[in-house]
């Protein structure tokens, strides 16, 4: 079975339907792990134990647990304690979930790595704690954090094709149903690999970029 | 005739197969073992041509014909029905299992389905089909458009999905529907069987387009089989009618439109 | 006889099992200038430390100018002084750090304003003013858009004194403020401590290695060793004439590892 | 009348599955990683060149697309994997790419006074690799490379897609059997919760056993 | 007259479009103990860094023991050295950094072996019983088994001047050994040194602050300034008598942050 560009030219109109759909669940689901992450964040800095540690718990399980069951979970399960959602949402709240116990774990990175001597200046200043976290603290924190948040989109991108476990027409699923078409897989899987190296190529460039611009604070 | 591919079988001792996990035509039991009908009667034709065993490996229809091809399989034995498409893609045999369509809704059919074309007409519809199966290349055939064609990676999460009222029908050959309702149990679903206007289909065993001499091995043995009455004692348990797969041929289904 | 404006009354601090501080107590006079020296780890930090509540004790009492630091009245009795009553003691005072901990995403006349902008709410105008000139004062109103980075670590040290001036506190506490820098560097923070000793009134407590500066500095020299004061006195007695054995052997080291006193 | 042992028999002939994967996938990615990562700072262009290739490819297409390759297309390249084989040598590559710029990142982590310090004492250039680098390098790569296990624990679950019998494919499996979503999801879920806490365990008592007398070299 | 061990003819050194080394030339004699001082930035660590091969030169030539350091005589002409001619004349060199640079992975005694054992081929036995002789020199034999973060800053700089003894070189580079020392463990750095000084006739190039140390251990001093040798002589002159302005302001900055001349 040799390459057939007539049949490349075929099917890419299928195919970038599939890229779409791709953007916007990395899109959605980058936007929720951000929010989701600080939740986490926030939770594991609760002077209760038993908040912090359950956030904890959880946080954990979800990481150390793959995307893919996560996926099948909230997508056949939910329904029988009568969450029904429909399969891009479903896919968009995996993978905020997952990935936001990911950024979690970079919002903490960053507040940790602003120097003690940041902390104590600051009271030294007689500034209140909310005067010390929003001028002194994140804005030291937050520049970093970018690059390695960026990161993880990234690396979400290129998990998108689990959404086609349950029946997002995403980019992998499109490939697959061209190919259960026609019996031919090395043109749209190949063309899926194409995509995915060219996007990924060009957010790296994007990133290098970001870590040039906001990677460190110089002190 | 020489035939290597065979005398490679026998000397390995075993067929590699793909099948679909789809009762009653394939299935896998608790202890792992595979049954349903079309693995049955490839292993009972497989021994008799010298290779004593059969190892199944489970895989998406659509991944199938392409796992063939490249060499992944000796043998799809799964359901996969007959169409001109097919035949140009692969080696069938003579027919084995036949069947007609069927489509699961809730009870009461509630937006009154009788055929795929019924589907294509309220714009508002959603069907599910396995990926590369037949239903989902007849459903886009009558005009549903590839949207409201929802691919299915399984049977039970087709009957789940009618369930939760996320695809108003799932499409599936009638026995495996029944199949999956039965084990369902659950009083809310109902069977449209068998869709109008939709044909009968049989499915063959498929084989790598240059194994014909294989093929033409396993049509002796089947053709005998058949003949003995041994084939209906396969099939029939499973719901399947021996009379029906024994009233056509692969060079009909194959060439029919 | 005045008042003292710090008034410590046997205080203790551990971390963990290692006692830091044991039982210390030291008055100090309003305007009174106080050089603390003593070997490493001896706890010279730790008291500054505590004065700016940067750490808490664990038993005994502090005075500000009569006023507890670590407890408040509340109906009748003492309890633990929460974050309001800690607020308005920092006012009092003022620290400057061995690593200058300035803030780096700020320009220098930014980290000088913003404590008196946001703690007191002076108006933009007004603070910068003064900024600029306890800037002038250090020397430093030519660097005043700067960035941190781009200082040498003697003109970040000078901008972090302007900046815990800028909140004019009555008490101002140094943690060797010369360390970190260059030993060109040195003098240029020297000379600004020394100016602000003599023309301001401010009390001020200074841990130092540089004893020839104590020496010039200082009213009064305390001699730490393992969380006591060992030996206290004017810095002639101290630096001439020392009473205790282990005064003399630390003196010593340093004297010979080239330190002037 | 649901044979449970029979089915929980099947998911754990699929657990065993999903640890050989794991096993020899991260075999393969160690072994990556080093030879990737060190010819990521190679002397030679040439070897730079082709490490960082094999990082960007691998880090850019995505796992899925790799795995489908190494299924479907390479058999017309002559390579006919089995399912293991497939999948063992696509999470191993993959992995291996991330894990090459954590070997890497944790060789330049190690202070340049610390190959001043060898060229002060003549020591050659692989003297000082292996004798001084490496073993300081290694301590800070240990929580990294535990990540990257789990990583590629959760990874397996993909393998399903290449109908390799592992743990998730066994829960569909039974899923179809016995028409109960719940039990079987909630049960991988659960066992791939525990592997990746023994593999984090692991690793922490690996991580201490190494750092035993070198308290203080990383602070 | 004896050769120098060291003959510096003329080289020049620029980090991008900075020159640090402008056109230096420099004679030692063997056996003799030099001091470089002078301000910061002025080059005084990258010569020694260029001696010790950490650094390329850009222009100009180096002889040690009359062999040229950077080139190499290939097919009747000089060539850029090799690896291997580098490492053949790096046997002569020992250096000493400011931040001691021990190998923090193995315990005192390994690090002290390591070099011997990997590139002369020294049995283990008698590469440790060497160690040991070194250790008790800079009285360090006690702490032999323990790991460099168990030390103090210097217990570890004494460790690593006994690393740099074990390959016996002729010529042995200190670069600030001691101003990353707390005050009070700089004396127990100088006194190895002056032993060393003393009791061997190793040739020493010296890079320091410490004026006074630098005055009783040099035979002669180097005034450095922007890669310049703006003056050079014995201690006595340049300490007490200075010629060159640009000397004399420097050492009054010195003595006035507190070091001792
Ligand atoms: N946060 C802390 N946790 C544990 N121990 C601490 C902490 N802060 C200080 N210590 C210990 O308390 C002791 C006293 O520390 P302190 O910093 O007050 O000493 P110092 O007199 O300032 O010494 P130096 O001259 O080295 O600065 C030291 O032994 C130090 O290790
Ligand atoms: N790797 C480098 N890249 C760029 N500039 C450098 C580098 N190393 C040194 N320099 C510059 O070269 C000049 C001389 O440096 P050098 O370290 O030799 O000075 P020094 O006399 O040892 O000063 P100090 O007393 O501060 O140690 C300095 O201005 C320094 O910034
Ligand atoms: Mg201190
Ligand atoms: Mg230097």
């Amino acid at each position: 079975m040799e390459w057939d560009w007539e049949f490349v030219w075929q099917i890419m109109p299928t195919m970038i339907q599939g890229v779409k759909i791709t953007i916007l669940a990395t899109i959605l689901g980058s936007a929720l792990a951000v929010v989701v992450g600080l939740a986490i964040a926030l939770l594991r800095r609760s002077p209760s134990r038993l908040v912090s540690g359950t956030t904890g718990l959880i946080a954990e399980f979800i990481r150390g647990t793959p995307l893919l069951v996560q996926l099948y979970f909230i997508f056949y399960v939910l329904p029988d304690i009568g969450i029904l959602l429909p399969p891009l949402v479903a896919g968009v709240i995996g993978l905020g979930l997952h990935y936001g116990t990911y950024t979690a774990e970079v919002y903490r990175a960053g507040i940790d790595n602003v120097p003690r001597g940041q902390w104590e200046a600051a009271k030294a200043c007689n500034l209140s704690a909310n005067q010390t976290w929003t001028r002194i603290i994140l804005p030291q924190a937050i520049p970093p954090m970018i690059p390695a948040l960026a990161n993880y989109f990234i690396a979400m991108f290129k998990e998108t094709p689990l959404l086609s476990a349950i029946t997002v027409l995403e980019l992998m699923n499109q490939a697959k149903s061209v190919a259960n078409t026609y019996y031919r897989y090395i043109e749209p899987i190949t063309l899926v690999g194409a995509f995915f190296l060219v996007i990924s190529l060009i957010s790296v460039i994007a990133l290098r970029w970001l870590e040039h611009r906001y990677g460190r604070i110089e002190r | 005739q020489d035939n290597a591919k065979l005398e490679q079988l026998k000397s390995q001792g075993f067929a590699r197969v793909a099948i679909a996990n789809e009762p009653p035509y394939t299935a896998v039991a608790a202890d792992g073992k595979v049954s349903g009908a079309a693995p049955d009667v490839a292993r009972v034709i497989f021994q008799r041509l010298g290779v004593p065993e059969i190892v199944a490996s489970i895989s998406e229809y659509g991944a199938m014909i392409p796992g063939l091809q490249a060499g992944r399989h000796d043998v799809v034995t799964a359901g996969l029905f007959m169409k001109p498409e097919r035949c140009a893609a692969v080696a069938y045999s003579e027919p084995v299992l036949c069947d007609a369509e069927a489509l699961l809704v809730k009870k009461g059919n509630p937006k009154g389905f009788k055929s795929y074309a019924d589907i294509a007409k309220d714009t508002s519809a959603t069907i599910g089909a396995p990926g590369g199966g037949t239903e989902e290349k007849l459903a886009l055939e009558a005009g549903v458009p590839r949207e409201r064609v929802i691919v299915v990676p399984d049977g039970q999460s087709g009957l789940k999905m009618v369930q939760d009222g996320r695809i108003d029908a799932y499409s599936l050959p009638v026995l495996s529907i029944n199949d999956l309702v039965k084990k369902a149990n659950d009083p809310n679903l109902q069977v449209v069987a068998p869709v109008e206007g939709a044909p009968v289909y049989c499915d063959g065993a498929a084989f790598k387009k240059g194994d014909e001499a294989l093929r033409d091995a396993f049509n002796v043995e089947l053709a005998k089989l058949k003949e003995s009455g041994e084939f209906a004692k396969i099939v029939e348990p499973y719901g399947f009618s021996a009379a029906a797969a024994m009233s056509t041929t692969m060079e009909k289904l194959c060439t029919a439109k | 006889m005045a008042e003292p404006i710090i008034a410590i009354d046997g205080i203790t601090k551990s971390f963990g099992a290692f006692k830091v501080l044991d039982k210390l107590s030291l008055q100090v006079m309003p305007g009174e200038k106080l050089a603390l020296i003593g070997p490493s780890g001896s706890g010279k930090t730790t008291i500054l430390r505590i004065l700016m509540t940067l750490e808490r004790i664990d038993s005994g009492h502090i005075r500000i100018e009569g006023e507890e630091l670590y407890h408040m009245p509340k109906n009748g009795s003492l309890v633990a002084a929460d974050e309001r009553h800690l607020t308005r003691m920092r006012q009092k005072i003022g620290m400057v750090f061995q690593l200058f901990n300035l803030f780096p995403h700020m320009c220098v006349l930014d980290n000088v304003t913003l404590a008196p902008r946001l703690t007191k709410g002076t108006p933009r105008e007004a603070a910068e003013k003064r900024a600029m000139d306890l800037l002038d004062m250090v020397g430093m109103s030519a660097k005043a858009k700067a960035m941190p980075a781009q200082l040498s670590g003697g003109q970040k040290q000078r901008v972090a004194i302007a900046r815990a001036l800028a909140l004019s506190p009555k008490i101002m506490l140094f943690d060797e403020v010369t360390s970190a820098l260059d030993p060109e560097l040195v003098e240029e923070v020297l000379n600004v401590m020394r100016k602000l000793a003599s023309e301001t009134d401010m009390t001020m407590l200074l841990v130092t290695h540089e004893m020839g500066f104590a020496h010039d500095f200082a009213d009064r020299v305390l001699f730490f060793d393992r969380g006591r004061i060992v030996e206290e006195g004017k810095p002639d007695e101290i630096f001439r004439n020392p009473k205790q054995e282990r005064t003399q052997t630390f003196l010593r080291k340093i004297i010979a590892a080239g330190h002037r006193v | 009348m649901t044979d449970w042992s029979g089915y929980l028999s099947l998911i754990l002939q699929g657990a065993v599955v999903t640890v050989q994967l794991t096993v020899m996938g991260s075999i393969l990615a160690l072994l990556m990683a080093f030879i990737a990562g060190l010819g990521r700072i190679a002397p030679f262009a040439v070897l730079r060149w082709l490490a960082t290739a094999y990082i960007e490819f691998f880090r850019g297409t995505s796992i899925f697309v790799q795995l489908f390759f190494a299924y479907f297309v390479l058999p017309f390249a002559g390579f006919t994997l089995t399912p293991l084989q497939a999948g063992v040598l696509a999470l191993g590559l993959n992995v291996g790419a991330y894990a090459a710029e954590v070997v890497r990142g944790a060789i330049l982590s190690v202070g340049k006074e610390q190959y001043e310090a060898c060229i002060a004492l003549n020591l050659s250039r692989w003297q000082c690799m292996r004798r001084v680098i490496l073993p300081q390098a290694l301590l800070v790569m240990l929580p990294t490379f535990g990540n990257n296990a789990i990583e590629l624990l959760k990874a397996t679950s993909v393998v399903s897609l290449i109908s390799l019998a592992d743990m998730t494919f066994q829960a569909n499996i039974v899923r179809s059997q016995t028409g109960n979503t719940l039990i079987p999801f909630a049960t991988i879920l659960a066992l791939y919760f525990f592997f990746a806490m023994i593999i984090a365990f692991a690793m922490r008592a690996l991580e201490r056993r190494m750092a035993r007398g070198l308290d203080g070299v990383r602070a």
